[in-house]
């Protein structure tokens, strides 16, 4: 994995750090001082209201939307400064997003392959091997001269994950990937990325499937108004939640 | 006006060599206001047959009788793929000699003159588009708006005047507004039939004064604010019209 | 079921049958109104077209010569000055959208007077010295221009309808902008604005008989010149404007099909 | 700096000599079904080219843009119905003498105008950039209808869209002797005679290449050659001719004795 | 209520009676024979995996979708024969889509307001009181001057049922209304429909909301292939599912 930067940062340290984020769209705070620390090999649910800020704060992350104040380090590295070297992130940065952003006019196994041939410059047969094992794992490897417009969403969504992990990064961001899928196709996504989490991936996941969350987490995160209400392990927010609003939100969508 | 204006653009020409002979000289003068008046008529003119034509085209197609959807498929493929040019030509002298005269007292005139014949040509051609801009925003029309209103049992005449027109009016804005200004400009080719518009007006000076790039800038200019106007009359329509939510 | 949506839509067959029946009518109306005007039977309208067509049609070469020409040279400098649209620098950009406005919105004939009057015939050249530019190459410059223009604004809408979700995903992938650009938002471009392309390349087409004006000897310059050489009758002008316009239609007609056919299927998928 | 020999040495060294010629003006220049253009204009050009010792290269010019031409060098020689005026003098290089004259008349459906100011308020064909169409607006109060060339203009006539063409009454008797414009007229004189002159670059009036041409006209009158080729071409006899041959025939009487 | 053309209905016989229905788009079947009885004031829920056919019956309902075999009776009269009038029959079944499909150009009292005026042509005043009415009980009552873009979806698909029960039908179908809905805004929207079914309105629905569905219906129908698989009522269906098919579409969405 890539640690050509790392330079004082050490396994044990927070891989992902977070303080006094702010971040506002023109007049409006969607962030008011988010503070967070994320592990290696952790596993992290957002949830929250709509609206609330949850897809801002993992998009900071990766540095796709930039920041008013505060700090982020991604493996002891500042990210938020002037000057930073956003490919480099986003080497060790994979990210998935609800609507799949496949290359439409690039077959399955071309949009797997593309950023590690195109970024990293690594020999052809070399991700080629990664990229069909990686289709294998995310059981499409017979679709991988197929065009993405010719799978159906959820297929299209496991060619997204593996497209990401093609990258081989050190942690992985996904944004709601299931929330544009049918209730029975949500399945299959949600078993890609539980093992991918259970393989020591580092994951800050959004979503909205409490089972799920419940399930793989280990640390869950209430968002609401821009605030990080409530955390902590899935069986004290969703069995015990403390605050108010965390109790209120989880019994609407429960 | 001119009287102010002239000494100004005599000394111009005196002294920079610039000749605007529009500017200062009575004859070319006249010649710039006919230019402009017929002008800006022909391009109104023109425009508004453009728009009957296409309103009436689009509901021709949607009608039952395949004769005349037939027939409007023949009128857009005729004229969407032949040179307008030659289509005026064709028009003015081909069919215009077919057309009775009328007595001036004295002498005879063509019923329809050069002007009218530039507004039919190209009202006619710029219908063609106009047809197509049209539908396209009918069927841009979601068919389960229209499921809606038939599940609300409007008749579906209603469903036409009350949910299709007003919403397809809405979706064929923006292809219109740029047809018509694309339609403005080529009214400019009315000066192979001796209409006295702008670009014939000022070519006529430059023949006279041979001051090509004066005047050349005079057309641009000209040209460009029309173009402008148009596209101002165009977008405050398409803000009165706009609805919050609905395009962009 | 009385559904709206249910009205039969001209297909595309329709047009095309539409299209070949017009053929047939011009044809028939042409040769309806030879037989009777004709005065002569020694010398018909029609038979003074057939001996003057091949002389038509060879200004009908210089149509297409000059519209496949200018074609080429406005998709060159149209994608360069969409480019130069889009870039993140003013000095760059401002002239860019400058050049393409002024030339969006004048009229044709304008920019072709203003090329044909105001650009020399001559000009020198190094290592080739005094080199002449034909009226003809000087109107297929004035042609480019106004479709120069209109391409860089294709191009630069198709880039911008592209959704940001694939610059985000390029992005986060660790594209750059050059990489993005070149690998995932152009080629998703040129689907897009093909059937603009070939669009304009038929409008193209239907202007150049506006460099007769300007005595550029093609089709329709040809067939006045021919119509004054074989007396100037009135009987030959329905007859000649009529085989003037199949001539047009015969050849872009196909274009203008084929681009529907394009349009539809881009639209559906 | 003194360029009066550019152009005769470009033509010498490129051994073609381009002159504009108008193409769609019977019979002085136009086409003939191969293409090529043919007429007085087009044997003038010829013999001009022949006298040098190169080839002719026509090109067509409109009046519109001959002047332009000329400046930019696109041709060399321009001998396409231009009238010598003065404002044409202070542009181009006009060759003394005229090579042939005319001047502004009428066509017109026989019995339509009886006289010059019938044209009062009427809708007057034209062709677009004749020097003297502004005239028929602003001393005769006619409604003028410019077009691009000869064949429509006339053919407006004929359809009706106007009452005359307005035209050199050399080009209408040419049209009218041609026997295709049955009950159309020449109903009035023309309104003044003015010379055709041949043109060449400014600077190159009085340098050799002007003087050449000069000289050429010159003998064209005193030989006789124009007369005969408004003869060949089935002309009416024009007076100005005549004159031109009597006044400039070299009297060569003194070698009969 | 709309009763001048039910000649020898009474309410104690089947409200909708289908009876062998098939339809077929193309050479594809998608409706294999249909049997289905709804009585007056019942709630019916329709579940069944994606393109099992649930949409395309109940859009048979009210003469949307033509039918290729079998007979639909709505209060007695049939509705699928050669020449029925159509307009009388959708004033007594009211309609709401997945989509909300409200009219954009129009605000959202038009909205409710034209079909009463154009199609019943009821007097302006008393349509816009009932409208009004109707707006304040789906709780948009200070929207009504807004356009339908203004609004978020979940107030569109509430206004849309306010639309439907404008016209005063005899029964509602509800095709997968919260589907296009974030799972908060669900809650809004059930709700409404809730008391619309408890206010004794024959309701038929298709829904992915188990919960919901378990709640309100009188009877769950299991569709699968063009089929009704199984029928009962939710506690039965829910518990105790006999259809293998049945177990199965369960044991994913639950
Ligand atoms: N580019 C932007 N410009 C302006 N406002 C924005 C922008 N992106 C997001 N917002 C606003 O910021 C707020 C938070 O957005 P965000 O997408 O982070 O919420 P979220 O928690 O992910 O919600 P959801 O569950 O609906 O995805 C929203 O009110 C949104 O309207
Ligand atoms: N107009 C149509 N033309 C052709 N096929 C159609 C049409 N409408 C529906 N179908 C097909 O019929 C089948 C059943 O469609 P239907 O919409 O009734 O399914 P559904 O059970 O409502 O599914 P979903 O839960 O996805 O809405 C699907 O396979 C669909 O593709
Ligand atoms: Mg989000
Ligand atoms: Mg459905």
């Amino acid at each position: 994995m890539s640690t050509e930067y790392a330079v004082s940062w050490s396994p044990d340290q927070p891989i992902i750090d977070i303080r006094g984020l702010h971040k506002s769209f023109g007049n409006f705070e969607v962030l008011k001082g988010i503070d967070l620390s994320v592990h290696q090999g952790e596993v992290i649910c957002i949830i929250g209201p709509s609206g609330s800020g949850k897809s801002t704060l993992i998009r900071t992350i990766n540095g796709l939307t930039p920041i008013n104040k505060g700090e982020i380090f991604v493996e002891g590295q500042l990210i938020t400064g002037p000057k930073v070297d956003k490919l480099a992130l986003r080497r060790k940065v994979g990210m998935v997003f609800q609507q799949y952003n496949l290359f439409p006019h690039r077959t399955v196994l071309d949009n797997v392959m593309m950023a590690p041939r195109l970024v990293l410059k690594e020999p052809k047969a070399e991700v080629r091997e990664r990229a069909r094992a990686l289709l294998a794992k995310v059981r499409l490897a017979e679709k991988e001269d197929h065009f993405p417009g010719e799978l159906s969403g959820g297929q299209q969504q496991r060619v997204a994950i593996a497209r990401s992990l093609c990258m081989r990064p050190d942690m992985m961001l996904f944004d709601e990937v299931t929330a544009a899928l049918d209730p029975e196709t949500v399945k299959e996504v949600l078993n890609t990325i539980k093992e991918v989490a259970t393989e020591g991936m580092t994951c800050v996941l959004v979503t909205h499937e409490m089972g799920f969350a419940r399930e793989i987490a280990d640390r869950v995160i209430f968002t609401d108004g821009g605030r990080i209400v409530e955390m902590g392990p899935p069986a004290q927010i969703f069995s015990d939640p403390q605050d108010t609003r965390t109790k209120e939100f989880l019994s609407q969508v429960l | 006006m001119f009287e102010f204006i002239a000494p100004l653009f005599l000394a111009l020409q005196k002294a920079t060599g610039l000749n605007f002979s529009p500017f200062y000289n009575e004859y070319d003068f006249s010649r710039l206001m006919t230019g402009v008046q017929t002008s800006l008529l022909l391009i109104v003119c023109v425009l508004i047959v453009s728009l009957i034509v296409g309103l009436l085209g689009a509901a021709a197609q949607r009608s039952q009788f395949r004769v005349l959807r037939f027939l409007v498929a023949a009128y857009i493929a005729m004229f969407r793929n032949t040179p307008p040019v030659v289509q005026l030509l064709f028009f003015y002298f081909g069919l215009g000699a077919l057309t009775p005269q009328v007595d001036m007292g004295g002498w005879y005139e063509p019923m329809i003159s050069s002007f009218g014949w530039a507004v039919i040509a190209l009202g006619i051609f710029g219908g063609s588009y106009n047809v197509e801009i049209f539908r396209a925003g009918i069927e841009a029309v979601p068919e389960t708006t229209l499921e809606a209103s038939e599940a609300l049992a409007f008749s579906p005449v209603q469903t036409f005047i009350h949910v299709t027109m007003p919403l397809a009016l809405r979706f064929s804005l923006p292809a219109l507004a740029s047809n018509l200004i694309s339609l403005a400009k080529t009214t400019s080719i009315a000066y192979v039939i001796a209409v006295p518009e702008m670009t014939y007006a000022l070519s006529g000076v430059w023949n006279d004064s041979l001051n090509v790039g004066e005047m050349m800038t005079l057309l641009f200019i000209y040209y460009i604010s029309v173009v402008a106007v148009i596209g101002a009359i165009m977008g405050r329509l398409e803000k009165r019209l706009a609805v919050p939510g609905l395009g962009k | 079921m009385t559904k709206v949506s249910t009205v039969p839509r001209p297909n595309s067959l329709v047009s095309i049958l539409a299209g070949a029946a017009l053929l047939l009518a011009a044809l028939a109306v042409g040769v309806i109104t030879v037989s009777q005007v004709a005065q002569g039977p020694a010398d018909s309208s029609l038979n003074v077209l057939r001996r003057w067509s091949p002389f038509i049609l060879q200004g009908f070469m210089l149509n297409i010569l000059m519209s496949v020409i200018a074609m080429i040279l406005a998709t060159i400098s149209g994608v360069v000055l969409g480019f130069m649209q889009i870039s993140h620098l003013a000095i760059v950009r401002q002239p860019a959208r400058f050049v393409t406005h002024v030339f969006r919105n004048s009229p044709w004939l304008v920019i072709l007077f203003a090329i044909m009057l105001m650009v020399p015939f001559e000009i020198t050249l190094p290592y080739f010295g005094l080199v002449m530019i034909p009226g003809w190459v000087k109107a297929t410059i004035g042609f480019t221009l106004p479709v120069m223009a209109n391409l860089a604004e294709i191009l630069r809408g198709a880039v911008a309808s592209i959704p940001t979700g694939q610059w985000e995903s390029a992005e986060s992938l660790a594209f750059s902008r050059m990489q993005t650009m070149r690998h995932v938002i152009l080629p998703q471009c040129v689907r897009r604005m093909l059937p603009s392309w070939m669009n304009w390349f038929a409008l193209l087409t239907l202007m150049t008989p506006i460099a007769a004006i300007l005595g550029v000897n093609e089709a329709l310059g040809n067939t006045q010149a021919a119509m004054e050489a074989a007396g100037s009758s009135p009987d030959l002008l329905i007859p000649f404007y009529l085989f003037l316009m199949c001539i047009f239609f015969i050849f872009i007609y196909p274009v203008s099909v084929w681009t529907k056919r394009l349009e539809r299927r881009f639209s559906t998928t | 700096q003194d360029n009066s020999a550019e152009t005769l040495t470009s033509v010498m060294e490129r051994g073609v000599l381009r002159v504009g010629v108008l193409g769609a003006f019977k019979p002085w220049s136009f086409r003939s079904e191969d293409g090529s253009l043919q007429g007085i204009e087009v044997d003038l050009a010829k013999r001009v080219a022949e006298s040098l010792g190169v080839e002719a290269e026509l090109v067509e010019i409109t009046s519109a843009n001959r002047i332009q031409f000329l400046e930019q060098k696109r041709i060399d020689l321009i001998i396409g119905g231009m009238y010598d005026t003065a404002s044409r003098r202070e542009a181009v290089g006009i060759i003394e003498p005229g090579y042939w004259a005319s001047g502004p008349s009428l066509m017109a459906r026989d019995g339509a105008i009886a006289s010059w100011e019938d044209v009062a308020g009427k809708p007057i064909c034209a062709k677009q950039g004749v020097i003297y169409n502004q005239l028929i607006e602003t001393d005769f109060g006619a409604r003028l209808m410019a077009f691009g060339g000869n064949t429509e203009g006339k053919e407006a006539l004929r359809s009706g869209k106007c009452v005359a063409w307005f035209y050199d009454d050399s080009s209408i008797a040419a049209d009218l002797a041609t026997g295709e414009w049955e009950g159309f007229e020449m109903p009035v004189d023309a309104l003044f005679v003015n010379p055709w002159a041949a043109a060449v670059p400014l600077a190159e009036k009085d340098g050799a290449f002007g003087k050449i041409l000069s000289g050429l006209i010159y003998g064209w009158h005193e030989d006789g050659s124009l007369i005969a080729l408004q003869k060949e071409y089935d002309l009416q006899p024009t007076a100005w001719l005549a004159d031109m041959h009597e006044s400039l025939e070299y009297d060569r009487s003194y070698l009969d004795e």
